[in-house]
């Protein structure tokens, strides 16, 4: 570990962590933090590790070397949904939405520890009746922020691309997670609504004390709202620091704008 | 009268045969339907639900009924229901209480097979799922046939009339039971498709990646809904041996796998009320071939019945292609008991 | 050897060849169209009739395996011409598609009902209890059905073999296993080449359903009580594999014959009433313990 | 040779292009560069009979196109190389040389590979090799090669150089040029490396959310710093 570094500060470190598919090592001795309350961006080009790198943390894959902690704990190797427990939660490139389930129910589905969800206690109504009212409630207000609660009773299915992503993010928003890790949240959505998302973002950091790990590629965009970036091109990472010195970088830019 | 009274035997008939098929259609609809597991060994739980009868019903009425014999339930069963029918028939409490006791060793014992299994229900891909589960359910049969002391062997057992107490409306009364499970079977499970546990598992269903990124545990889902989906499926196996006060090791998954699936598939999957419909126009459609057998019989050089199979196999087809989503379709949910909160949240 | 005579060998022999015919298809089917095919059992109950009407109309049921292949090969056509082209092209999933195949099982499971009554009324004839062996032919005491069968298989692998790695088409029907996509865009008719492997599948089934009453007491119900063996013969060989289905045919065949025949012995009889239980505990641990060999993983990848 | 005309298309229910109209003449290289989940795969698909059509038409050398089966587009002159999954991984080099070249109009199949083994010599040294033992570089050669043995009159490329290392990239994008000018055959490129697209194309076009927001030569497009900063992230 390094000892510049105050460990009570950072929410998710990860030690040389490895991925690898076959003989291509799609992620190399990562090692990054993401600082508590931050916007932490990870920007590179197609095919670099992004994904991966996110897939790896949460538990969509297990990893080849290195660790993970994050919160204090030790979460290598957890499968998603025990990363998910734990407080870390990520959302997909490609929306998964639940394509039979209203918006409302996609978002309520999210919800951390509901009652109902129990064998033992879903016959008993009254049990959960309290926390379903409270969570509509709670849905509702994240579905006005991102502007999506005219079609709370519609089908997935109905919808256009970017009101996808935001059913993912607001999925994402009600399962009181202390960091959200978003894959991709303005890749094809236009840039107006793409910078009302980052402004969505920047608020909810605020208000909610969230911590916020964006994978992007937009950088245009993305770098104007964030604190911190990790810049990876073939599976490392080759660059770290705030916007304005990673907009300075010439290897990034070079790297990014597809040089050789 | 005699019209009347036919069509009363027919419509008693028809109901027992729907009422069966509603419950394990639920049943279907629950595993399938909202937890997306194509359970394709239906017959386990069912032929399980109709074995444990046979093996444990003679033994049980003997226990309730505070009899003492040195003859063997199984081996001996005429002699031994003999003296325990004549008997039964005057205690209408016992005889109920005995099907109770029944019907909750059939779920028991549905779900215990229900949990076997899941084994291959968390590994398995969705094609490679069915064939297994399909070879599972076929090894009740091997087993029931082969061990002669669980029910008999080929022959198989016949087992206490529980509904002997009501004479002469004996099967109105066996009907009636089988319809009370099946409403229950109803109701419950529409009630679970509107509780947040119905909603995870469609979630699950939906897509099994995104749901787990959402923290459900999907091996724990997919038990619940197995055990409850197979507990009902041993519960119908119960009560159609004892509508029949008799079981052999025949069950077949033509009958108790597949007919339920395309049922099912003709409704409308992922919806109760599709079920329900499905199951109705199934089997009247397959009582009315058998009632007019005999009136075309004469006509025609080959026996009427596997009309139905044709029947059957068209009508699949064609709504597989055409209609797959079935005759009713599944919509979201609108929760109505929380719509009073939605109007007040829509003010504001 | 553990006193096991030359007809149980000659038995095990005719069965496993007899099996390992009918997963063949299975086999190909699934690695075409992706889809375990229920229909098979409906194919080898039209081949056996084939057979039993040819001996109806006074010629030896050997005949019946040509006429076996190409009515059968036909019912497979039509299968895929009027359920599964429809479906692939509404991009029903693998499932649906395997309904379908169920389906037209049990609409076929109604028409050779309806024939066998047929043959019953008209001809007289006991069409729900088909046994030819008596009219077969012996070289040595040893029944000429061990032979056929051997052979059938023989050519039956060597064509596909042939096809497969010798012929423009089967390269090209290789290439569609591999990836329909790529596939297209190289010009290959993608849903010819699907017809192909349905006609050449459903005539093997064919070809072993019509040599099956020279062997064992057939009827209508014959394809449904042996598809769930069938598809353990396919399973057990591994689906990834073409020529993978006479090992899991053998494997099984001496199985249920030459080693019930020796624990009957050794054990007691009681034990053959168990036998049904070897192919499908197979089937079941196959898929379940070495499902990784087979390709079945659960967890869909979606992105790398 | 190759017009699109208010293209809309998509799949099943989900509407991917709007409106989208594109030219492309003899001996062009047009690219099409956008966001990820722009829909230039679609734009490819569309054009190749894979997705599907809602409304306008494609025309290739004057000849409808728009619903006919993807094999017989093939057939018609359209090599599509995929973006991924583009070689018969259980086959032989040469035999996916073959098999391709067996299913188009060419008469000679050993002078058409060895044609191709002149252009990438690599692939001559691998022939007997399965093409799973093939590095990443090697297998995008030879899924190009697999459509040109065809001798197309169009070639569709779909993110050709993605995911491989700058050497590999190089090589490529000059062979791809190479090709144009030696068989004078269009090109349709969907590519994310916006340098490399610019570089190589003779015509851009912009794909944004299912729409062509820009079309234009390469210089062009350099000056619209706005739509280079915004959907490229490309500039300052």
């Amino acid at each position: 570990m390094d000892s510049t570094i105050d460990y009570s500060q950072v929410i998710l470190h990860t030690d040389k962590l490895t991925k690898r598919f076959g003989g291509l090592i799609a992620v190399n001795e990562v090692t990054l933090n993401v600082k508590r309350g931050s916007i932490t961006l990870l920007i590179g080009p197609n095919g670099c590790g992004k994904t991966t790198f996110v897939n790896t943390i949460t538990g969509y894959y297990k990893p080849d070397g290195g660790r993970v902690f994050f919160d204090g704990g030790d979460i290598t190797g957890l499968p998603l949904n025990k990363t998910y427990e734990k407080g870390l939660v990520r959302t997909f490139q490609i929306p998964f939405p639940f394509l039979k389930l209203s918006v409302l129910e996609n978002l309520l589905v999210a919800a951390r520890n509901n009652p109902g969800e129990k064998f033992t206690r879903h016959l008993i109504k009254s049990s959960w009746i309290k926390v379903e009212e409270q969570l509509t409630e709670k849905a509702f207000n994240i579905m006005k922020m991102l502007g999506i609660e005219e079609d709370w009773d519609k089908e997935p299915e109905s919808l256009d691309a970017g009101a996808l992503k935001l059913i993912e993010i607001g999925r994402a928003l009600i399962s009181d997670a202390k960091m959200i890790a978003l894959d991709e949240p303005i890749a094809g959505v236009n840039p107006k609504l793409a910078h009302n998302i980052f402004s969505h973002i920047v608020n909810l950091r605020k208000e909610l004390d969230i911590t916020f790990l964006i994978i992007e590629h937009r950088l245009d965009i993305a770098l104007r709202y964030v604190d911190f970036v990790y810049a990876m091109y073939r599976g490392k990472i080759i660059s770290q620091g705030t916007p304005e010195e990673i907009a300075r970088d010439k290897e990034v830019r070079e790297v990014y704008v597809g040089g050789e | 009268m005699s019209v009347w009274s036919d069509i009363i035997l027919f419509t008693v008939d028809l109901l027992a045969l729907f009422g069966v098929y509603l419950i394990i259609n639920i049943s279907l609809n629950i595993q399938r339907g909202f937890a997306g597991i194509p359970n394709f060994g239906l017959m386990f739980a069912i032929a399980g639900g109709a074995y444990i009868t046979g093996a444990v019903a003679t033994r049980l009425a003997l226990v309730m009924l505070g009899m003492h014999t040195n003859l063997d339930p199984i081996f001996d069963n005429i002699p031994v229901l003999s003296k325990v029918d004549p008997l039964l028939q005057s205690q209408s409490l016992t005889s109920i209480a005995l099907m109770i006791i029944l019907l909750i060793i059939g779920a028991i014992f549905g779900a215990i097979l229900g949990l076997i299994q899941l084994g291959p229900a968390i590994r398995l891909r969705e094609d490679y799922l069915a064939i297994t589960l399909l070879a599972f359910a076929e090894m009740i049969n091997v087993i029931a046939v082969a061990y002669k002391p669980f029910i008999g062997g080929i022959t198989g057992v016949q087992v206490p009339d529980v509904f002997a107490w009501s004479g002469e409306y004996r099967f109105y009364i066996a009907t009636a039971a089988i319809l009370v499970v099946a409403a229950i079977s109803y109701v419950y499970a529409e009630f679970l498709g509107r509780s947040p546990l119905g909603r995870t598992m469609k979630a699950i269903r939906e897509n099994e990646v995104a749901a787990m990124a959402l923290g459900k545990n999907l091996v724990k889902y997919r038990a619940i809904a197995m055990v409850i989906g197979s507990a009902f499926c041993g519960m119908a196996g119960v009560l159609w041996t004892l509508y029949g006060d008799t079981v052999t090791p025949t069950y077949h998954r033509f009958y108790w796998t597949f007919l339920p699936w395309l049922m099912v598939l003709l409704g409308g999957l992922g919806n109760n009320k599709g079920a329900l419909l499905g199951t109705l126009v199934f089997t009247v459609l397959d009582k009315l071939i058998i009632y007019y057998k005999h009136s075309l019989a004469g006509m025609l050089p080959f026996d009427v019945v596997w009309l139905d199979q044709v029947l059957l196999g068209l009508i699949t087809a064609i709504i597989l292609i055409y209609r797959p989503q079935g005759l009713l379709e599944e919509k979201p949910y609108v929760p109505k008991e929380l719509e009073a909160k939605l109007k007040s949240i829509e003010k504001k | 050897m553990f006193g096991i005579g030359l007809p149980t060998i000659v038995g095990g022999l005719t069965w496993s060849a007899l099996l390992s015919l009918m997963g063949i298809g299975i086999t190909l089917l699934y690695r075409t169209t992706k889809v375990p095919n229920f229909a098979h059992a409906s194919f080898v109950t039209t081949g056996v009739y084939a057979s039993f009407t040819l001996s109806l109309l006074g010629f030896h049921p050997y005949w019946g395996i040509l006429a076996g292949f190409i009515l059968t090969g036909l019912e497979a056509l039509l299968l895929f011409y009027s359920i599964l082209e429809p479906l692939r092209r509404r991009k029903s999933s693998v499932f649906i598609l395997m309904i379908g195949t169920l389906a037209f099982d049990i609409l076929f499971y109604g028409i050779l009902n309806i024939y066998a009554d047929y043959l019953q009324t008209v001809f007289k004839a006991s069409a729900r209890a088909v046994y030819l062996a008596p009219k077969d032919f012996s070289i040595m005491g040893i029944p000429g059905i061990m032979f056929m069968s051997l052979g059938m298989l023989v050519i039956s692998v060597l064509g596909l073999y042939l096809l497969l790695n010798r012929t423009t088409v089967g390269i090209a029907l290789k290439a569609c296993m591999e990836n329909t996509a790529l596939a297209q865009t190289i010009g290959v008719n993608v849903s010819l080449m699907l017809m192909l492997s349905w006609f050449i599948a459903g005539g093997i089934a064919g070809i072993s359903g019509a040599l099956l009453p020279m062997y064992i007491e057939t009827s209508p119900d014959i394809g449904v009580l042996l598809v769930a063996e069938m598809f353990c013969v396919s399973i057990l060989g591994g689906l990834e594999q073409v020529y993978g289905a006479p090992l899991g045919g053998f494997l099984m065949g001496f199985a249920e014959v030459v080693l019930t025949s020796w624990l009957a012995s050794e054990v007691g009889p009681w034990i053959i009433s168990y036998t049904p239980l070897l192919p499908l505990g197979a089937m079941a641990l196959t898929l379940i313990f070495i499902p990784k060999g087979l390709a079945t993983i659960k967890i869909r990848r979606r992105e790398g | 040779m190759l017009k699109v005309k208010n293209l809309n298309s998509g799949y099943g229910k989900l509407h991917v292009l709007y409106d989208v109209s594109l030219e492309c003449e003899k001996g062009e290289i047009i690219s099409v560069i956008g966001p990820n989940g722009a829909g230039k795969t679609t734009l490819l698909n569309s054009i190749f009979g894979i997705a599907n059509i809602y409304s306008g038409s494609i025309t290739i050398d004057g000849k409808e196109t728009t619903r006919l089966p993807a094999y017989v587009i093939s057939r018609m002159g359209v090599a599509y190389v995929l973006q991924m999954l583009n070689v018969f991984a259980q086959l032989t080099v040469e035999e996916n040389l073959r098999i391709s070249a067996a299913y188009s109009k060419v008469k000679d199949i050993n002078k058409a590979t060895e044609k191709i083994y002149e252009i990438f010599p690599i692939l001559r040294e691998r022939k007997k090799q399965l093409v799973g033992t093939l590095s990443g570089g090697e297998r995008q050669m030879l899924a190009i090669s697999i459509g040109l043995i065809r001798n197309p009159k169009i070639l569709l490329l779909d993110e050709p150089t993605a995911g491989l290392m700058p050497l590999y990239v190089k090589m490529i994008a000059n062979k791809i040029k190479e090709i144009r000018d030696m068989r004078g055959i269009s090109i349709i490129l969907v590519e994310q490396n916006v340098q490399k697209a610019l570089e190589l194309a003779n015509k851009v076009y912009v794909l944004v959310s299912g729409q062509i927001i820009f079309k234009g030569s390469p210089s062009e497009l350099k000056e619209k710093h706005e739509i280079m900063k915004l959907y490229l992230g490309v500039g300052e």
